[in-house]
């Protein structure tokens, strides 16, 4: 991160100065602010919550919605929890792979990643799908992809 | 397999050292509780987690997170117990025992379940037993046959950490996470004991993994206290001394040499070898807890710099010739006696060491008042708490802080003032972050911005970053707002003090000169800033006065010491837990080296050398007349050697070239006189000036007492037989014999003894009390046989408590065109005061030259950049040192710490000194800089340091 | 010693004691309890020298010191 | 025209934003509200007419024109309040989600809000807390812990300050009544804890929201400040001299932060890190202090209790299950939604009955009731009233009240793995038995699917789901044994084992 960076982030992050209790906070909304948490940016959020660097190292690695690097420009999560599963999202992970998106490791592809994830709440549509927040019913590979790609233009 | 190499029947309670481990920590409570464990029925406190209840009582139950330094966790599952009336199977360790509770900890199910989750744990962990370095230490080891596992039906084919890269980037121990069992004793001990929250679990579920922040453990927050090391259940945390040389097969417990805390360890040996040192649970002053100078930096003391035979030459330019103990002494004792019959009796004087034993110190100044037949002995306690001696005396009736250091535990309020106890005093650091982190509240006094101003989960409630040397207007002014503001305590000043001197004081301090508002203009603390601080001192609950070398070292040390004890009395807060006044010792034995007698105007225990009934016991016990006038303090004699008067010394375990302000002088001083005796580890820097080299002993080989800076008198214990052969006491009584006054002694018990038979304060002192007792705050007779944590409990010892008026003097140094920065100096926590031992360990990894911090406006304006050769200068003299840009410091104060003799920071400090000791001005140096001459930049770079380490 | 040394400490002193009261004797206690006497022999002959230099409590601590060790 | 499109994320994930948009030019005035909880008849679009609100279910944006000209009448559902299969239910907590605009106080309180709180304020906290001890209402999350006695320990703890923490953290796949609350009606929920902190002297209230529910949030934050707005909130709760804050946090991705010390761990900004009990959270809670946690369903009956007292929840359910149940009907059902009715009903009722069996015609082979930590149940279960201790006894778990529906086409070995799976992937790593146990787990399970010394693995499946039952430190490991016992239990042909 440039200087400029970590004094604008320092100043989002203000809202928590000295506040032990605010980690995640401060972690969620750097990742707002920049969209994934680089590593320097632990040292600040250490610094402003005044813990140690390893706490927020921990708590950075315990959550999973935290990522280390940028973020592909659409993020597709797919459900793949039981009540999705009951309606074929194993089915539908297979066929994302094949296509080239491969949910578990969240591998970018183009300016797509596609995540699992476990349960979105609407589990009598499955299976269900976010594609950048955007709620999606009754997902198959195609129509993932395509909106994907629609979104990630 | 091979990991079952032990399948005995019970669980061993124990912990690496042999000490017990009952699992979780002791209850507090008074209310006691009786509870049937296994068909027995105990009674423990309440509180008491049915783990502890049942290890107390003999009933070892299974643990692998559990040891009794930390809080309960509950995850490893191996304590899972039976309770009647509750459903499943609670873990003893997080459940404390209630009246009536009926436990069982062995049944068959139990039994099944601890195999089953140990049949988890060796699932993921290497089958290298016989080869692992902790074999033998192994708790995993240990419970594997306790629960009698057999075999692993998952096999080793499935997913594990086997494969885990090992961090050896830690010079003193290694992290092998393949070992790991992720029972966070290791993230816990960093975050509950040692405050620096270094350690987390990295990822989580089966990635659970110990990671230093996601660094590697030297670049991490890590301080490499040790505390981690000593956790770890397993081999994964290994010191490489275990790793290269084998389990220790012995042990004897001792007392660390560095600072003034006085942590009890254990040295734990493989034969004759030193294996490593292992914090003791039952030391008095440590409870457990070590610093990476003591836990790890004991190699100086088989460093191959180490002289071990005794050396003379004729003159200092001559080279060393290494001659028998015999000649040595004869060699000095003649010189020392040819010089006295030229110049006379007063001509020859001594230093002793606070850094030797009490009964080494104890020789040495008898050597001087008997065999050199004058007084003209004074320690190295002389540079650093002198006036702590002088204040506290004069206002309290005793030369030694007030509280022991488990006190802390209950303030409310910590008063901090020129103090660095997170570098400095690291195990009482600590100590006092724990109580913070309950909820105390901190003021600090310090013109540098310490990590206790503000560091993880410590924020100072007030920093009143003054500007050096001006130490007395800010306790005046904190005084000033207490007795204009009715926050005195009247009552226990009716009570306890001295209510004429009180109103003397009071009339005195409550002069305008003294308010905030006035000192705002002197020391650059904002004054309303002063009054808040005041107000939360006198009405926060329990007020603790902690203090160190910041506030001594200045001509207005005493003023200073005596105003902290004006407002510590004015405040109530004296004569129970929590409060006080506390001077935090630079050295191991500075206290014992004062209660000695090595002040050249008093004898042991603080009487006066005037005092006729007192001089006669000594005269009659030693045999001797003795002078009642005070010799000569080391300034005088230093001076006295410059006009030829004082001509021979005898320097004990002290550098004083390096460590005494204005070298250039000492210098001039040393190579003037006609005899240097020196006693150290190592050719130090006044070596350089020495005719006589009498090797010393290191801690390792001592037999003796420490006496730390709450007054523990702590047993320092030959954990190996003298490398030059002779203890120091023995050498002293050599030398004294030589000179004419026969001395001898059989052992240093002996010594002891002789100290308690003619020192009020150590009366009932012996190495089999404090052998059995462990350890002992003086004043120890018939009044306090089990010693005195707390001191003035019911009164003051000098009768009524005295205020004593504290004028704010400006030092003569002041900043100027010339010199405009204020330079202050201090200490830093791998490395202690200069360096003799730690720059000859692999401490030297993370500091490994003494650099200049500053202000980035005062840079700028200088040109000069982060990591730049800069030359400094003072009227006295000038050296160099690498830059540090940093905001710890203000805008005018520049700092540095004096730990490598060739950045050499005593070249620049002034021969100004406290008006009532002469302890040196070294926190006030009127210095100018500027960028050097690159040339200079190679001659200290880490390789090099390395090299020689 | 260098006599200016002493006589800088001697001012110091005068500077820092406080206590009420006879102040020339609580310097000239304060002298007896820490300097050696060839200290304060070399001090009086300084004052002697130069008594404009010193405070009245300096030249009085002096003088009592100085009568002692005659006596 | 007053038309009411849902913006529940169900909705949204069927289009109805696309056909709210589509109103846009038209005189219609759009209310956007929460869902009725009918999945298959969504976007569900309801026009207001004299006799009531008339539902026009599947609408499309293309049907915008032949709606306003009152032509739509194929996707008619006729009055929304006559339909019967929500005629049925007996809805309770769920009585305002698809009707009100979520965001609105008036809307709120015109349909019966603040009733429950106004009663409140007029009684002691004794009183409040004995209604609700008195209504026999149990905690929803799962474990069905008396809430009465549980607000009665933080109202006995003495402390400077008390919290009430709303776990809206619903993890479990098959369960969404918590986000359906909170999307279409979460001023009910700021009432319940509302009355939670007067009735245990807390001020201060935190609702810890999954962060997979971004629209959940962004509605209970809106929803919020408007409380502020209307004097709801704050220093002076309804005028009263009783104050109550309240703001909602984000989870950050972990399941095990549904678990309440670790959700509390999680509010506190660490990692959620199951914590020990004792000391229960009801008396070292958020930073240490006396705290009541309870669940969305929990907190939302409340304000129904108070308003209409606790007889009349009381006298709804079966033995010690008292009130409604809002159950969730997911996963391969022809008919999913949500089915609030008092317990007692049967799964068969609910499945076939309200569910209509499965979505893609094929015959329903098991259920899972409760979440991932719930049995699966074969239709040998289908006569078990939906209750806390009969399903117990069925084997099975109540839990949040999910039930998914699998077809015949679902492999039980494949399920049975997931369990261990999901245990492994989201354990916070604490406790040894969830930590390394839930990955011996599925290895083991792919040893026995292997026929590898199948009866040997078979035994140590045994003794690893009990040590995860016995050993673990919280739910998460010890009920994951759960549906791996009852699936190989139920379907051992799955698993290839020859019986």
């Amino acid at each position: 991160m440039t200087q400029f960076v970590v004094d604008d982030l320092t100043a989002q992050l203000e809202q928590f100065r000295g506040n032990n209790y605010a980690v995640l906070q401060a972690l969620q909304t750097t990742q707002e602010m920049i969209g994934f948490v680089p590593d320097s940016a632990l040292d600040v959020v250490a610094k402003v919550c005044n813990v140690s660097r390893a706490e927020v190292y921990g708590v950075f690695t315990f959550y999973s919605d935290f990522k280390n690097t940028a973020p592909a420009k659409c993020i597709v999560k797919v459900c793949v929890a039981e009540a999705c599963q009951a309606n074929g999202s194993r089915e539908l992970v297979d066929e994302l792979h094949n296509q080239g998106f491969d949910v578990h490791t969240a591998k970018q592809n183009g300016n797509v990643q596609m995540e699992q994830t476990f349960c979105l709440g609407n589990c009598a549509l499955g299976p269900a799908a976010l594609i950048n927040g955007q709620p999606i019913a009754r997902a198959t590979a195609k129509k993932l992809i395509e909106k994907a790609n629609e979104v990630a233009r | 397999m091979t990991l079952l190499s032990d399948p005995r029947g019970v669980a061993p309670i124990r912990d690496g050292i042999g000490e017990p481990d009952y699992g979780t920590p002791k209850s507090t409570s008074d209310v006691i509780v009786s509870v049937t464990i296994d068909g027995a029925t105990v009674q423990v406190p309440a509180g008491t987690s049915i783990m502890r209840a049942a290890g107390e009582n003999g009933c070892a139950i299974p643990k692998l997170c559990a040891t009794d330094s930390l809080e309960p966790f509950g995850s490893c599952r191996m304590c899972l117990v039976e309770v009647d009336g509750r459903k499943g199977t609670p873990a003893s360790c997080t459940t404390p025992v209630e009246d009536g509770m009926v436990v069982r900890t062995q049944t068959p199910k139990l039994g099944k379940l601890r195999r089953n989750v140990m049949e988890l744990y060796i699932s993921d962990h290497p089958l290298e037993c016989l080869t692992c370095a902790a074999n033998g230490d192994c708790e995993l080891q240990d419970m594997a046959g306790v629960v009698g596992l057999r075999d692993v039906r998952y096999g080793y084919e499935g997913e594990n950490h086997l494969g885990a890269e090992k961090d050896q980037s830690n010079p003193y121990f290694d992290f092998d996470s393949s070992k790991c069992i992720v029972c966070n004793r290791c993230v816990r001990a960093c975050d509950q004991i040692q405050g620096t929250l270094a350690l987390t679990i990295e990822g989580r579920g089966f990635n659970s993994k110990v990671s230093p922040g996601g660094l590697n453990f030297l670049s991490s927050e890590c301080v490499s206290c040790g505390a981690c090391v000593q956790a770890c259940p397993t081999g994964t945390l290994e010191e490489k001394s275990v790793i290269e040389l084998g389990m220790p097969t012995r042990t004897v417990q001792t007392t660390c040499a560095y600072c003034g805390v006085g942590c009890t360890f254990n040295a734990e040996l493989r034969g004759d070898e030193l294996i490593r040192m292992v914090p003791a649970k039952t030391g008095g002053a440590n409870e457990g807890h070590s610093c990476v100078k003591g836990r790890f930096a004991f190699g100086y003391a088989s460093h191959k710099d180490r002289v071990l035979e005794p050396m003379i030459r004729e003159k200092i330019t001559d080279e060393w010739t290494k001659v028998s103990w015999d000649e040595a002494i004869s060699y000095a004792a003649n010189k020392f006696k040819a010089i006295q019959a030229k110049y006379g009796d007063n001509s020859i004087g001594g230093v002793t060491s606070s850094r030797c034993t009490n009964e080494e110190i104890f020789t040495v100044q008898k050597m001087i008042r008997t065999a050199f037949g004058n007084n003209n002995v004074d320690t190295c306690a002389r540079v650093c708490h002198s006036p702590t001696g002088f204040g506290l005396s004069s206002t309290f009736g005793t030369s030694a802080g007030t509280q022991d250091f488990k006190s802390v535990n209950k303030s409310d309020v910590i008063l901090l003032i020129g103090a660095n106890p997170t570098d400095a005093h690291p195990v009482f650091g600590s100590r006092m972050k724990r109580r913070l982190r309950q909820g105390a509240k901190l003021i600090v006094v310090d013109p540098r911005k310490l990590d206790l101003v503000e560091s993880a989960h410590i924020k100072a409630q007030h920093h009143l970053q003054l500007q050096p040397g001006t130490n007395v207007a800010i306790i005046n002014a904190l005084a000033h707002v207490i007795v204009t503001e009715g926050l005195v305590d009247q009552e226990f000043i009716n009570e306890r003090c001295d209510t004429e001197a009180f109103a003397r004081w009071m009339k005195f301090i409550a002069l305008p000169e003294n308010s905030p508002e006035v000192v705002q203009s002197q020391s650059g603390v904002p004054a309303q800033e002063l009054r808040e601080a005041a107000r939360l001192f006198a009405t926060g609950g329990n007020g603790a006065i902690y203090y160190g070398l910041g506030v001594t070292e200045h001509s207005q040390g005493s003023t200073m010491v005596m105003g902290m004890a004006n407002l510590a009395m004015a405040t109530g807060n004296i004569g129970r837990e929590g409060v006080g006044v506390n001077p935090l010792r630079g050295q191991n034995n500075v206290q014992g080296s004062c209660d000695m007698g090595s002040f050249p105007h008093e004898l042991s225990g603080y009487r006066h050398v005037s005092d006729d009934a007192v001089r006669e016991q000594f005269e009659t016990l030693w045999d001797v007349k003795l002078l009642p006038d005070p010799g000569m303090r080391i300034p005088n004699m230093l001076d006295n050697a410059l006009s030829g008067e004082f001509r021979g010394m005898f320097v004990h375990g002290e550098d004083i070239a390096q460590s005494d302000p204005n070298t250039k002088h000492v210098m001039a001083a040393l190579e003037a006189m006609d005899l240097v005796v020196v006693q150290d580890l190592f050719i130090n820097e006044t070596a350089n000036f020495a005719h006589v080299f009498l090797p010393g002993t290191s801690f390792l080989e001592k037999d003796g007492t420490f006496t730390n800076a709450e007054r523990r008198i702590n047993r320092v214990r030959p954990v190996m037989a003298p490398k030059n052969g002779k203890q120091e006491w023995q050498i002293i009584s050599e030398l004294a014999t030589a000179m004419g006054y026969p001395m001898h002694y059989d052992n240093a018990a002996q010594i002891m003894d002789e100290i308690a038979s003619i020192t009020p304060t150590f009366a009932n002192v012996s190495f089999e009390l404090l052998d059995r007792v462990g350890s002992l705050q003086w004043p120890v007779n018939a009044a306090a046989p089990a010693g005195t944590p707390i001191m003035h409990v019911d009164g003051f010892v000098r009768g009524k408590g005295l205020f004593i008026e504290t004028p704010f003097v400006p030092t003569e140094e002041r900043a100027n065109r010339k010199f405009p920065l204020l330079l202050t100096t201090g200490r830093i926590l791998s490395q202690y005061n200069v360096g003799a031992q730690t720059r000859r360990t692999a401490n030297s990894i993370w500091h490994h030259e003494d650099v200049l911090e500053l202000h980035e406006s005062d840079a700028q304006m200088r040109g000069i950049k982060d990591g730049q050769k800069i030359s400094i200068s003072s009227r006295i003299g000038e050296t160099t040192m690498r830059a540090k840009i940093t905001d710890r410091v203000p805008a005018g104060v520049v700092y540095t710490t004096f730990h490598y003799p060739v950045s050499g920071a005593n070249v620049i400090t002034t021969e100004y000194s406290d008006w009532a000791t002469n302890c040196p001005e070294y926190k006030v140096t009127a210095v100018e800089i500027r960028p050097a001459d690159s040339s200079a930049d190679a001659d200290n770079s880490l390789d090099d340091v390395l090299m020689k380490v | 010693m260098d006599v200016n040394r002493l006589k800088m400490m001697v001012i110091q002193i005068d500077q820092n004691i406080a206590f009420a009261g006879p102040k020339a004797e609580v310097i000239a206690t304060h002298l007896r309890k820490f300097w050696t006497p060839q200290m304060r022999k070399d001090i009086f002959q300084e004052i002697e020298k130069n008594p404009a230099d010193f405070s009245q409590d300096v030249q009085a601590a002096l003088k009592l010191l100085h009568g002692e060790a005659k006596a | 025209m007053k038309v009411f499109v849902p913006a529940d994320s169900s909705a949204l994930s069927l289009g109805a934003n696309e056909v709210a948009n589509a109103f846009e030019g038209t005189d219609a005035q759009v209310i956007r509200t929460g869902s009725r909880g009918m999945f298959w008849l969504e976007p569900l679009v309801e026009v207001e007419t004299p006799a009531g609100r008339v539902g026009y279910a599947n609408v499309e944006p293309a049907d915008i024109p032949a709606l306003l000209d009152n032509k739509l009448t194929q996707k008619s559902i006729g009055l929304v309040t006559d339909y019967d299969w929500l005629k049925k239910q007996n809805r309770v907590t769920f009585a305002r989600v698809g009707v009100i605009d979520p965001l609105s106080v008036a809307d709120y309180e015109a349909h019966g809000g603040l009733v429950g709180l106004r009663k409140a304020l007029a009684l002691t906290s004794e009183q409040i807390v004995e209604e609700v001890t008195q209504s026999g209402l149990r905690g929803r999350g799962g474990a069905g812990f008396p809430a009465g006695i549980k607000w009665n320990t933080v109202l006995g703890a003495q402390a400077d300050q008390k919290y009430i923490c709303c776990n809206a953290d619903e993890g479990d796949s098959g369960t969404f009544a918590d986000r359906m609350l909170m999307e279409g009606d979460p001023l009910t929920l700021v009432e319940g804890m509302i009355i939670a902190g007067i009735a245990v002297g807390a001020t201060k209230g935190l609702i810890y929201c999954r962060s997979e529910y971004p629209h959940a949030i962004d509605v209970l934050n809106k929803a919020i400040k408007n409380a502020y707005a209307a004097g709801v909130l704050g220093a002076s709760v309804c005028g009263s001299h009783f104050a109550f804050d309240l703001e909602v946090r984000s989870g950050a991705g972990s399941y095990v932060c549904g678990e309440e010390t670790a959700m509390l761990e999680s509010l506190e900004g660490k990692r959620g890190m199951i914590r020990p009990k004792p000391p229960i959270p009801a008396l070292s809670g958020l930073y240490g202090k006396p705290t009541v946690i309870n669940n969305v369903m929990t907190l939302s009956a409340v304000p129904m209790i108070l308003a209409d007292g606790a007889a009349a929840y009381q006298g709804l359910g079966v033995e010690r299950s008292r009130g409604t149940q809002v159950f969730q009907l997911a996963g391969n059902i022809a008919k999913g939604g949500i089915v609030e009715t008092a317990f007692g009903i049967t799964l068969g009722e609910l499945v076939d009955g309200f569910g209509g069996g499965t979505n893609s015609g094929r015959p329903i082979k098991t259920v899972q009731v409760g979440g991932p930590l719930g049995a699966y149940l074969d239709k040998s279960a289908w006569d078990v009233p939906m209750a806390y201790e009969s399903l117990a006894a069925a084997g099975g778990m109540l839990g949040h009240g999910g039930v998914v529906v699998f077809d015949d086409t679902v492999n039980m070995a494949k399920q049975a793995r997931f369990a261990m799976e999901f245990c492994a992937e989201e354990s916070c790593g604490k406790c040894t038995p969830c930590r390394i146990g839930s990955t011996r787990g599925v290895e083991v399970i792919d040893k026995i699917v292997a026929g590898e010394d199948q009866a040997e693995n078979l035994l140590l499946l045994e003794d690893l789901c009990e040590v995860m039952t016995d050993g673990s430190l919280c739910a998460m490991g010890g009920l994951t044994p759960l549906p791996v016992r009852s699936a190989l239990k139920l379907y051992p042909a799955d698993f290839g084992i020859r019986s």
